[in-house]
């Protein structure tokens, strides 16, 4: 079981370093957010799987946190980017 | 190699990766990306080594409302072409960070293995400290005023921020009804996730910066949503932003004028007064970062 | 008393800062009020606070908060050193408010007045504290309160202040960084706790190499001072003030007794360190003088003034090395120079913000005929450049008296040349600036002697207070140097 | 181990196989497909659906083990509450993130938003656009 969780940790973060291509890339600002949102979903996966690796509670508080900023930061981009 | 050393492996090579594409990366918007990445990297990098309490910071203030600061400074911005470090700049700075790293591993590895003589202390005095989770006992207590001087630089840091933007607040702008209707449900989320976080402080990781973060989260929101209450300039906003502090600063007045001595908590009451700090503070870490963000976001909007 | 006023010196300016920050920005006279208040019961209490250090045992007061010893809790601990730095801030601090309080345009508008307060609980706070974390707190605090406060100069001051906040920052984090690896060693941050558990090794080497760099970018220390420069003549007067005055002594005080306690545990490491201390700050008296000779702005002049200043202070690093007499000499002197620069820079700078508003210009040649018709504030640059070129009867006599005799004591001659070259070179910009306001308004040009523009009598009569404190301290200097030799450290030996 | 246990694991290592299957095709969207709305709709629908399994996955460990020695919030009840949560945030922030991220991409009278470029004074892949250039970085 804990190696399937591993192979699981490190193809979900395989997933985030793919989106860190789209985010840095562009080419508009919303694909660099769209990355974004995805590495919080992402993100939050790969916590919650360390959570149950670890034994750590307050790692899925972590995935939770991360979840829900991870709007916050999309509400306020498309806010900027509507404004132009 | 066991499937636990793979994760490691590709978690540091992540972790330099992403950094190096945040600092290498001529384009700024492309840069700040990055750095958000790299928030959620270091969350996961925090998790893996065992320090909960850091993780839920990373994923709250660095990525989540750092994030949010950094973006909306730079999406309200025009697009300027991003300066690209010159060839000789990279390989100077490449060459440097290689010496610095071989001079750190040679430090680093000069680290003594015995253990600290603290977390023995504090798993020694905790009982009567107000708080069960030791991070909390050691920000609170043991070494409270460490604490309160980080949430003054936070309360002069708002400060600042405001004394800069000479116009007041401006009138929202038309907001879109999708996010009216998503404010609407993230609001009390964000706030409902803020209380679980402070009140879970005192037994487990979490408390007043982490809380402190999802109420800004919320009064951002709130910001964007066309509502300009606590997150303006107002005279309410700002002694929110001070009341973690004077609060503090009272509990340790009152602590030193009935003869105990400044800050020092009363085992039969610690539990109460660290969880009353807390809370003052987390609220005003909250409405203090709301500001910071409020005071950028107008000062970018004055033409000059 | 005095040990239930300690941590008051700290707490009280800051809640202070906390109430002034909410009052409305309209209502300046309410905040100039707070502040004058505040600065009067700070003085009272730094007062007390150096009292009961002269008469305490030992010459010291120590409190441990929230009742917690080291390694778990934080000491704060006013030796003799911390009350001559008590005793310059009151001063230059009481100096500064009243200046403010006066004509508000001094400090930047109403603004001022939180983070001012702020600004000097946290150095205070900087002064006393016995713990390496809290240090770097302080030092935080420090940076926040006084990039701010650069940037509510007028004009364009928004780059100058985000230059020395980048420089600042990195300053921290690489004292962090030594701090991270002294506690990986010692398993406390206790100060003078961590001097007893550290070893010679690559561990402590780094630590002492990244905290003088660290703290070598804060107090604008050559080759890293070239945001002070930038950041004085965009600053409000007031604040430039503080910044030569306080803030860089900040990070000068923490690098010291960072030195003090954990230098001699280096062994030879820590001596090529402090040579190279000494050679930076030999540079630094050079450069900052001949490019103060260079300048055309009053401002500008005095700036380079303080790196020039700062190399002396980094001279102390390697004349304590010895040990025995000379580490006294130097430490004494030192410290001596600390407060003698402080006073005579903040005299001088608030000299320059009452001719700079009386003229509408900082530009010597705008200054013309400043000594017929504003002969005190003139009077207080010039006692106050007498002071910093360490001619009697000042106390910068006194200090650069004892660092040469530092120097002399333990054969470290080449120190004692940078020494005197840096004292011509003040006389020689001193001299410069003089001369450019005593000149008559008709020599070579036609036009008008330019008529200045009225200042309130308080505010011009601030400076030459504050000058002549300098003087006037000078008669105290020998007491005082015994008293703070008393906390002299042991050398490198 | 009773047999309960190893079918509950086999069944937990299927539904996280499965999870990890969306997620690698939503990130092969986010880098592949050729414009923002396909993108949205690769990374909205694949990756919700792969933490719903992740999250499902997880769920039966945690009846089959047990909240373990910091279960917090009360054994394996407190995890699988929290672990739904998490998905619950995720569905509702995703959702409403392609509503705001798609809005301009909507065609509208007059109203089109173009790629913001920024400028680089030379070549380089910031100044090549690409759409559908391959990557460089791809999950396995």
């Amino acid at each position: 079981m804990e190696i399937a969780l591993h192979a699981v940790a490190t193809v979900l973060l395989l997933c985030v370093l793919a989106g860190l291509w789209r985010a840095a890339r562009g080419p508009s600002t919303r694909d660099r957010v769209t990355a974004f949102a995805l590495l919080g979903t992402t993100g939050a996966a790969l916590l919650v799987v360390l959570a149950t690796l670890t034994q750590t509670a307050a790692l899925r508080d972590a995935a939770l946190v991360l979840v829900a900023l991870a709007t916050v930061v999309v509400v306020v981009v498309t806010r900027g980017t509507a404004e132009r | 190699m066991s499937p636990a050393s793979v994760l490691d492996v590709v978690l540091a090579a992540a972790v330099l990766a992403v950094a190096l594409v945040a600092v290498l990366l001529p384009s700024r918007r492309g840069a700040v990306s990055a750095f958000l990445v790299l928030g959620v990297v270091l969350a996961v990098l925090w998790a893996r080594l065992d320090a909960p309490d850091i993780a839920l910071a990373e994923a709250a203030l660095g990525s989540g409302v750092a994030g949010a600061l950094l973006m909306d400074t730079l999406t309200a911005d025009p697009a300027r072409p991003g300066r690209r470090a010159g060839r000789t700049a990279v390989v100077v700075g490449l060459l440097a960070g290689a010496v610095a790293l071989a001079a750190l591993t040679v430090v680093v590895r000069a680290v003594p293995d015995e253990p600290s003589l603290l977390p023995a202390a504090v798993a020694e005095e905790i009982h009567g400290a107000g708080a069960d989770h030791a991070v909390t006992a050691v920000l609170l207590n043991f070494r409270s005023l460490d604490t309160l001087l980080e949430a003054a630089v936070l309360v002069f840091a708002a400060a600042g921020a405001g004394a800069l933007v000479r116009t007041p607040v401006r009138a929202p702008d038309p907001v879109p009804a999708p996010v009216t209707a998503l404010a609407r449900v993230l609001l009390p989320a964000l706030v409902l996730l803020g209380t679980w976080l402070l009140l879970a402080g005192t037994s487990r990781p979490g408390g007043a910066f982490q809380a402190g973060a999802m109420f800004a989260g919320a009064l951002v929101v709130a910001f964007v949503a066309g509502a300009r209450f606590a997150a303006s300039q107002g005279t309410a906003a700002r002694a929110w932003t001070v009341a973690g502090v004077l609060a503090f600063v009272a509990l340790a007045a009152g602590t030193a004028m009935l003869g105990q001595g400044w800050l020092v908590l009363d085992p039969r009451w610690a539990g109460a007064a660290v969880l009353t700090v807390e809370t003052v503070l987390a609220v005003s870490i909250g409405v203090g970062l709301a500001q910071v963000f409020v005071a950028n976001s107008e000062a970018r909007r004055v033409p000059s | 008393m005095s040990a239930l006023l300690l941590p008051a010196l700290v707490l009280g300016p800051l809640a202070a800062g906390a109430v002034a920050a909410v009052v409305p920005r309209e209502r300046g006279r309410v905040r100039a009020a707070v502040g004058l208040t505040t600065a009067a019961l700070t003085a009272l209490a730094c007062a007390v606070v150096v009292g009961g250090v002269a008469t305490a045992p030992g010459h010291e007061v120590r409190v441990a908060l929230a009742g917690w010893e080291p390694p778990l809790g934080i000491v704060l601990r006013a030796d003799a050193a911390s009350a001559a730095l008590l005793v310059l801030t009151t001063l230059v601090g009481v100096a500064v408010s009243v200046t403010v309080a006066v004509r508000d345009d001094a400090g930047g508008g109403p603004a001022f007045w939180p983070l001012w307060l702020g600004l000097w609980a946290a150095l205070h706070g900087v002064y006393v504290t016995q713990d390496l974390f809290n240090a770097y707190v302080l030092l935080e605090l420090v940076t926040v309160g006084a990039v701010s406060l650069v940037a509510l100069g007028k004009g364009r001051s928004a780059g100058p202040a985000l230059r020395y906040l980048f420089v600042a920052v990195v300053g921290s984090l690489l004292f962090l960084l030594a701090i991270a690896l002294v506690y990986a060693e010692a398993g406390t941050l206790d100060m003078s706790a961590a001097a007893g558990r550290v070893a010679p090794g690559p561990l402590l080497t780094a630590a002492l190499a990244l905290t003088l760099v660290g703290m070598g970018a804060k107090m604008a220390l050559f080759p890293l001072h070239s945001w002070l420069p930038v950041a004085h003549p965009a600053a409000p007067a007031a604040v430039s003030a503080v910044l030569s005055a306080l803030v860089v002594k900040a990070a000068l005080v923490v690098l010291w007794r960072f030195w003090v306690a954990l230098a001699p545990a280096a062994g030879g490491a820590a001596h090529v360190l402090a040579v190279a201390s000494g050679v930076a700050g030999s540079a630094a008296v050079l450069w900052g003088g001949l490019m103060a000779l260079r300048q055309r702005r009053l401002k500008r002049i005095v700036a380079y003034s303080t790196v020039t200043q700062v190399g002396y202070l980094a001279l102390v690093l390697p004349l304590m090395a010895p040990g025995g007499e000379a580490a006294r000499a130097a430490w004494s002197g030192g410290l001596l120079l600390v407060v003698a620069h402080g006073l005579a820079k903040a005299a001088m700078f608030l000299a320059a913000g009452v001719l700079t508003a009386a003229y509408g210009s900082d530009h010597l040649e705008d200054l013309r005929g400043a000594m017929r018709h504003r002969p005190w504030v003139v009077a207080a640059l010039g006692v106050a450049g007498v002071s910093l070129a360490g001619l009697p009867p000042t106390l910068g006599f006194a200090a650069k008296w004892q660092l040469l005799a530092a120097g002399v004591e333990s054969g470290q001659w080449w120190w004692v040349a940078a020494l005197l070259a840096g004292g011509l070179l003040t006389v020689g910009y001193t001299a410069v600036v003089l001369r450019a306001v005593s000149a008559p308004a008709d020599a070579g040009e036609q036009a008008p002697e330019p008529p200045p523009a009225a200042v309130p009598t308080v505010q011009a009569a601030v400076p030459l207070a504050l000058a002549v404190a300098a003087v006037v301290l000078s008669v105290l200097a020998g007491g005082l140097a015994g008293l703070v030799a008393d906390t002299a450290p042991r050398g490198l030996a | 181990m009773t047999a309960v246990v190893a079918v509950a694991d086999v069944l937990a290592v299927l539904l996280l196989a499965a999870g990890c299957f969306f997620v690698v095709a939503g990130t092969l969207g986010l880098l592949r497909f050729a414009d923002l709305p396909t993108r949205l709709h690769g990374v909205a629908k694949a990756d919700n659906l792969g933490l719903g399994f992740i999250t499902a996955g997880l769920v039966v460990h945690a009846l089959a083990h047990g909240g373990g020695i910091a279960g917090g919030g009360g054994g394996a009840g407190g995890i699988v509450a929290k672990l739904v949560l998490v998905w619950l945030f995720a569905l509702l922030g995703t959702a409403a993130n392609s509503h705001l991220l798609a809005a301009p991409a909507r065609p509208e009278p007059g109203a089109e938003e173009k790629p913001e470029r920024e400028p680089g004074p030379g070549p380089g892949p910031e100044t090549t656009p690409e759409p559908e250039a391959p990557a460089t970085r791809e999950a396995p």
